[in-house]
């Protein structure tokens, strides 16, 4: 069994095979989809299914950002507050931190690593179910009725059994076991892709040879696996609060409401860097390749995923600002909220650093690359706003914070997942889709994205509270802009689904390698084989050697 | 890889992360994907770390409250914890020590091939683990009868023969309801734990008697031990923090 | 790299059966049994010595070294690979971030007002008998005799 | 440099702050323009390269080949070690000014804020005022209180059931408030005016009507329109107080007073003294230990049919004085 080298493999050398059939015709019927344990199925089933969950909950914000054009609230203040607080919960829990890790992770890992499949395919399909099982229970939660806490579920608000065991928990209740049982999906993918990575690399492929999208894949699932532990004991307590009203959280029975804010964000912010790193991970792939020059700083960028994913268990406290937290840890917080934004801010400096020189084409997936370096800088920047004590007692619990997190999280994670599916859709399902269609929908998504999130920045600083149903009206012309923007963003989006779905269909036929890439899942036909390979790789360079980049000067750089 | 695998690893929740136990091409236990068993047994050890990483996690946060009710409340915990039957806690905590010592004999055994050895040490450890439970029912009906029950549940009835006093305390006045909040919350999700590691044991013993497991291929023997080691490891801290301090 | 070597651990070529088998002979699991034994009767005689605020430290001192035994023998990670031993230390000094800057916040709350002390205002404007504190401390001798007299079950 | 210039000049008018009405807005405001600041030089430069680059090196036929260049430690260590620097300066500046919340001069005039199911309630304990909300024309409950220029008042805020948070955003100030404990800050307002107040933590239903307004008076103002007058103030003389003083806690709110005993939320009063009421600890005899026990724990004898309706407890609200008001004026309802 010779094992071509990968030079040959990614320029069809003579180890080239015929056209084999490919994963998704090589079992028909919805059965064998239900049943597949193939890592590629896996991811593809996530990915319909997240995107699913974004469409929901992206509907649900356009209502209420519909309903926030007028100062007075046509939906009712109960409505409005069940709106957002299912916005919340659907895109966190159900979207954004499955999204990158569960789908793009799922499709890519093995292939960029070079084996058959992930160390544990049965367990991957199950936590495919478990997501299934864990959406269907906060389904029911919302089809409960009065769910009305905001993702958080701070309490004692979120306590709704009164002192006489009267009150409808069971909103809540159904709420806590969804939000515990997705929480389980996230921990048996953080568990696979540890073993995967560390056990399962093919022949050659050193830790410094693995894609950074393995890197950033494997620090999202440390903090899986070390984070979501903690809100499954958080959820279960908040459960135990309203059921036999234990009273460790509630101050009516000597509890502290402090307390399980410590609890919730010691997962919540490791959890917003589940979100954020596999994004890292698409654009440190996306930027080299379309730039087709050797990513900038490789050990640099691996070893600041490694060092987010430690640090950000440390910072959590700058959440709880104003929360009647000691004013002492307040500071600890910040400061070591301020240590983990230096990785970052390396990881962005390289990433533009990479285009110096390149030969940048100016496809979808690379308008959506500069445009999350445009989104994701201004997010990373008003957050060092909100990690300075004095400036974030003014902006905790505005719309500042919203903007905020939409910037890093819409402008970061969903942007870079577009970017990822636009660099991936040949490889994943073999089809290519129009260069033309995608410019529309960046621009669309560009536009509206800042519309809508830039006016919030203002609106929070000039004082508007978070999760208002009714403002001043002096507040009204930032809500209108915004809100027509958030019309735009939705319209791109939507465009973008509408084409990437004609592409599926009636897309040209994808070549193996259509950006001449030079990471392991691109040395197999688009779309790949059930076993990924015909023979197992052999790695002997890193990821970014591409043929343009100019070897005569190398030996002088080296 | 049939159906009957996936249905059957899902009903039983986290199941033990060795799931290399079909029959693919040569040697029978090797899963298609892994190149050796050698690498197949190493990612299914890792994977179990990882998993009781998680585990030990979740019961740090219980561990957490634990520790922030009695600094915001110490007498009312010291005075409380004398409600526990120290004598029962005992012994819970050689039972269940014995079965950890059972379990690791057990996977000695079908480490070196002997499986009727390995059968009988798994039964001696699935009866500890349920005289464990016995044990924790009575400590449970003991509490209900006294009315020592978190939250609202609350209502002991006082006898203090000294003061020559009667009545019943409720969470009005002087209940010691957070403590048996913390107490039912720590013992019952351990006593989860419990009853999930003898299902494991039952499941493995069940595969044993087919001769499943050798000195070749015991991985699942070894992962369900494991486990069964952390469930004793955290009854180890609960039974001083909850009983013993004083 | 051998071309026809067709086994690859972690990027390395290996034979077929890379992980030895390590079994511990029967006698060292009872001594670390009698052990066990021993260090539960220490504990459980500890705890009705009254060693005040001592107790918690020896009893989770006690309690670690029990630990220490079972993960150690019962679980081979004395003889495991020594990844295993950092994935097992590594928990436990998140359990610590989250155990010392959660009990940092506690500790240290209200402590940065110079002269505003929340606790002596809440005395002098009568406001310290909180509900919930209230409730959670033991009877005092009042309390007692309203039960007496309007005792309700 | 000119955007600069505009931005800076820009937040003076309140482009981006409402215009700092207070000596920690001032402190604010200044860190903010910092890093603003050095936010709009950092994504200048980094945009513009992105931009720069991007078109500069677009794929062509005469560009088709790229560098090799992969890494640079002198690069890399300084782009790591200077925003360490910048961040480490906005932290000490942002610790610097958190702390002036912290310190309360000896002669801070004291307030007491309670929060409330979705009003607030400020209250002069050492000038005996107690200024409550009523609700405005679009359903807001909106308290108005006066503080006097120049001087720092302490913000002492607890709540009677969820968490609430009491921001003033022309001040710069916010803090939770937390049931069961006190939190608080103090500040010192530099600008006479009006402005607004929000409840900035989720509080349920109607947490966006939480409102209030802080008038910040000049000495002679405060002198006069306030301690002058006896706004926020309940005479007990009065012929209406004790009616007054049932509305000033919100009883009105839930039980209704007059004959045939309405249910408003809870029940109705009128002639219910001396009667036995059926509760959930069997029937009470309503005398006044039970109207005292009721205001100070009232979910433990609830009337049968009231479960579920969470009265807040007034423990530690209502004075002796008071309470002792509100008894005989139930007593009075016949």
């Amino acid at each position: 069994m010779t094992t071509t080298t990968l030079e040959e493999q990614i320029h069809g050398g003579h180890g080239a095979h015929p056209e084999e059939v490919d994963y998704l015709r090589a079992k028909r019927g919805i059965w064998s989809w239900m049943t597949t344990v193939d890592h590629k199925r896996i991811g593809v089933m996530y990915m319909v299914g997240t995107l699913l969950g974004f469409l929901v909950a992206g509907v649900l914000a356009l209502i209420f950002r519909a309903d926030l054009m007028t100062p007075d609230s046509e939906l009712g203040r109960e409505l409005y507050n069940k709106l957002f607080t299912l916005h919340g919960a659907i895109m966190v829990f159900i979207f954004i931190i499955p999204a990158i890790p569960a789908a793009l992770g799922n499709f890519f890992l093995p292939l960029m690593l070079g084996t058959k499949d992930v160390a544990f395919p049965r367990l991957n399909l199950m936590s495919f179910y478990v997501w299934v099982l864990g959406l269907i229970v906060l389904l029911a939660a919302i089809i409960a009725g009065n769910l009305d806490t905001g993702w958080t579920f701070y309490t004692p608000y979120s306590i709704k059994s009164n002192a006489d065991g009267s009150g409808n928990i069971a909103p809540l209740v159904l709420a806590t076991t969804g939000a515990f049982i997705l929480g389980f999906s996230s921990i048996l993918t953080g568990v696979n892709f540890i073993v995967t990575v560390h056990k399962m690399r093919a022949p050659g492929m050193t830790w410094n040879r693995m894609p950074l999208f393995v890197w950033a894949s494997y620090a999202t699932a440390v903090i899986q696996v070390l984070a979501t532990p903690v809100l499954a004991i958080t959820l279960l307590l908040l459960m135990l609060e309203n059921v036999f009203q234990i009273g460790i959280f509630n101050p009516a029975w000597g509890g502290d409401p402090v307390l399980f804010q410590h609890f919730f964000w010691f997962y919540s912010h490791p959890a917003v860097y589940i979100m954020i790193l596999p994004a890292f991970g698409i654009i440190s792939e996306t930027i080299s390749v379309h730039s087709k020059k050797h990513i900038f700083g490789y050990k640099a960028i691996a070893l600041s995923s490694v060092a987010i994913a430690i640090i950000s268990f440390l910072v959590w406290g700058h959440h709880m600002f104003v929360s009647g937290q000691s004013e002492f840890a307040a500071a600890l917080f910040s400061f070591l909220t301020f240590a983990v934004a230096v990785p970052t801010a390396i990881k962005v400096f390289s990433w533009v650093a990479t285009l110096y020189k390149g030969v940048i084409t100016w496809n979808a997936s690379m308008l959506y690359t500069l445009t999350f370096l445009f989104t994701f800088t201004i997010g990373g920047l008003t957050g060092i706003f909100l990690g300075a004590l004095s400036v974030d007692i003014h902006f905790h619990d505005s719309y500042f914070v919203v903007a905020h997190f939409h910037y890093v999280m819409m402008g970061g994670t969903v942007i870079a997942l577009l970017a990822g599916i636009h660099h991936w859709f040949p490889k994943m399902f073999g089809k290519m889709y129009n260069e033309g269609h995608a410019r529309i929908g960046v621009i669309l998504v560009f536009i509206g994205f800042n519309m809508t999130f830039f006016t919030q920045f203002m609106l929070g600083s000039q004082g508007m509270p978070r999760r208002y149903a009714e403002y001043d009206p002096v507040f009204q012309p930032y809500h209108v802009i915004s809100s027509i923007g958030s019309f735009i963003l939705g319209a791109g989006l939507l465009w973008t689904l509408v084409y990437l779905v004609m592409a599926l269909k009636n897309g040209k036929k994808a070549p193996a390698n259509p950006w001449g890439a030079a990471s392991l899942e691109w040395a197999t036909q688009s779309p790949p084989i059930e076993h990924n390979f015909h023979e197992t790789p052999h790695v002997d360079t890193d990821p970014y050697n591409y043929p343009e980049i100019d070897r005569t000067a190398a030996k002088a750089h080296h | 890889m049939s159906t009957a695998h996936v249905g059957h690893e899902a009903a039983l929740g986290h199941d033990a992360h060795g799931d290399g136990h079909d029959h693919a091409a040569h040697p029978p236990h090797l899963r298609h994907h892994f190149d050796n068993s050698g690498q197949q047994e190493s990612a299914a050890k890792l994977g179990m770390w990882i998993f009781l990483a998680t585990e030990l996690l979740m019961f740090s946060g219980l561990f957490l409250a634990y520790f922030v009710v009695r600094s915001n409340y110490p007498e009312m915990v010291l005075e409380a914890h004398e409600r526990l039957d120290k004598i029962l806690g005992a012994i819970n905590t050689v039972v269940l020590i014995f079965s950890s010592l059972t379990m690791a004999l057990a996977v000695r055994a079908s480490q070196t091939n002997q499986r009727v050895q390995a059968r009988w040490y798994l039964l001696v450890t699935i009866l500890c683990a349920m005289t464990f439970m016995v044990v924790k029912y009575m400590e449970y009906s003991a509490k209900i009868e006294h009315g020592t029950l978190p939250g609202r549940f609350y209502a002991e009835h006082v006898q203090d023969l000294a003061a020559g006093v009667e009545g019943t305390l409720d969470r009005w006045y002087g209940g010691y309801q957070l403590f048996f909040g913390i107490y039912f919350a720590m013992t019952g999700l351990h006593g989860i734990h419990v009853l999930v590691g003898i299902g494991l044991i039952i499941w493995i013993m069940w595969k044993n008697e087919k001769g499943a497991y050798s000195s070749e291929y015991y991985t699942p023997v070894e992962n369900v031990g494991l486990y069964w080691h952390l469930v004793d490891l955290i009854w180890i801290f609960l039974f001083p923090l909850l009983y013993l301090v004083k | 790299m051998s071309a026809d070597a067709k086994v690859y651990i972690k990027g390395r070529a290996a034979d077929a059966h890379e992980a030895h088998h390590h079994v511990m002979p029967i006698s060292t699991y009872l001594k670390v049994f009698g052990a066990l034994m021993v260090l539960t009767v220490l504990t459980v005689v500890v705890s009705y010595l009254d060693l005040g605020p001592l107790a918690l430290g020896v009893a989770m001192l006690v309690a670690v070294i029990k630990a220490a035994a079972v993960i150690g023998y019962f679980m081979h990670l004395k003889f495991d690979t020594r990844f295993h031993t950092f994935v097992f230390l590594s928990t436990l000094l998140f359990v610590a971030i989250f155990f010392t800057l959660t009990f940092f916040d506690l500790k240290t709350r209200d402590m940065m007002n110079q002269t505003w002390d929340s606790h002596a205002y809440a005395r002098d404007a009568g406001l310290d008998q909180k509900p919930a504190l209230r409730d959670t401390r033991p009877l005092t001798a009042e309390e007692i005799e309203h039960l007496k007299t309007h005792g309700h079950h | 440099m000119t955007g600069l210039f505009f931005l800076a000049d820009a937040s003076g008018k309140g482009f981006w702050m409402p215009p700092a009405a207070s000596e920690y807005a001032e402190h604010v405001d200044a860190l903010f323009m910092f890093i603003l600041v050095l936010s709009v030089l950092f994504f200048v430069l980094l945009m513009g390269l992105t931009g720069y680059f991007a078109v500069k090196y677009k794929a062509s036929p005469t560009n088709t080949r790229s560098s090799p260049v992969s890494h640079n430690f002198k690069l890399e260590f300084l782009w790591s070690a200077i925003p360490t620097v910048l961040l480490v300066v906005i932290f000490a500046w942002g610790f610097r000014d958190f702390t002036s919340l912290s310190a309360t001069p000896a002669d801070a005039l004291e307030l007491r804020v309670v929060g409330q199911k979705w009003n607030w309630t400020v209250s002069y304990p050492k000038l005996d005022r107690e200024c409550t909300s009523n609700s405005s024309a679009k359903g807001e409950n909106v308290v108005d209180f006066y503080v006097p220029v120049d001087r720092p008042f302490t913000v002492q805020l607890s709540s009677q059931d969820v968490l609430h948070s009491f921001w003033i955003p022309a001040f710069r100030v916010k803090r939770d408030a937390v049931p069961n404990r006190y939190t608080g800050y103090t500040v010192t307002p530099t600008r006479p005016g009006i402005y607004p107040v929000f409840c900035a933590e989720y509080c349920g239903d109607s947490h966006s009507q939480m409102r209030g307004t802080v008038h910040v008076l000049t000495k002679e103002e405060w002198e006069k329109d306030f301690l002058g007058t006896d706004k926020c103030k309940l005479d007990p003389k009065a012929p209406d107080y004790k009616p007054k003083l049932f509305a000033k806690y919100g009883c009105n709110t839930c039980h209704s007073v007059a004959a045939g005993r309405a249910v408003i939320v809870g029940p109705g009063l009128h002639g219910i003294y001396g009667k036995e009421e059926p509760t959930s600890a069997g029937s009470v005899k309503v005398d006044d230990d039970y109207i005292r026990e009721s205001i100070e724990y009232p979910s433990k004898k609830i009337v049968t049919g009231f479960e579920g309706k969470n009265m807040p407890s007034f423990k530690g609200r209502v004075t002796e004085q008071e309470l002792a008001a509100l008894i005989d004026y139930i007593k009075s309802l016949q």
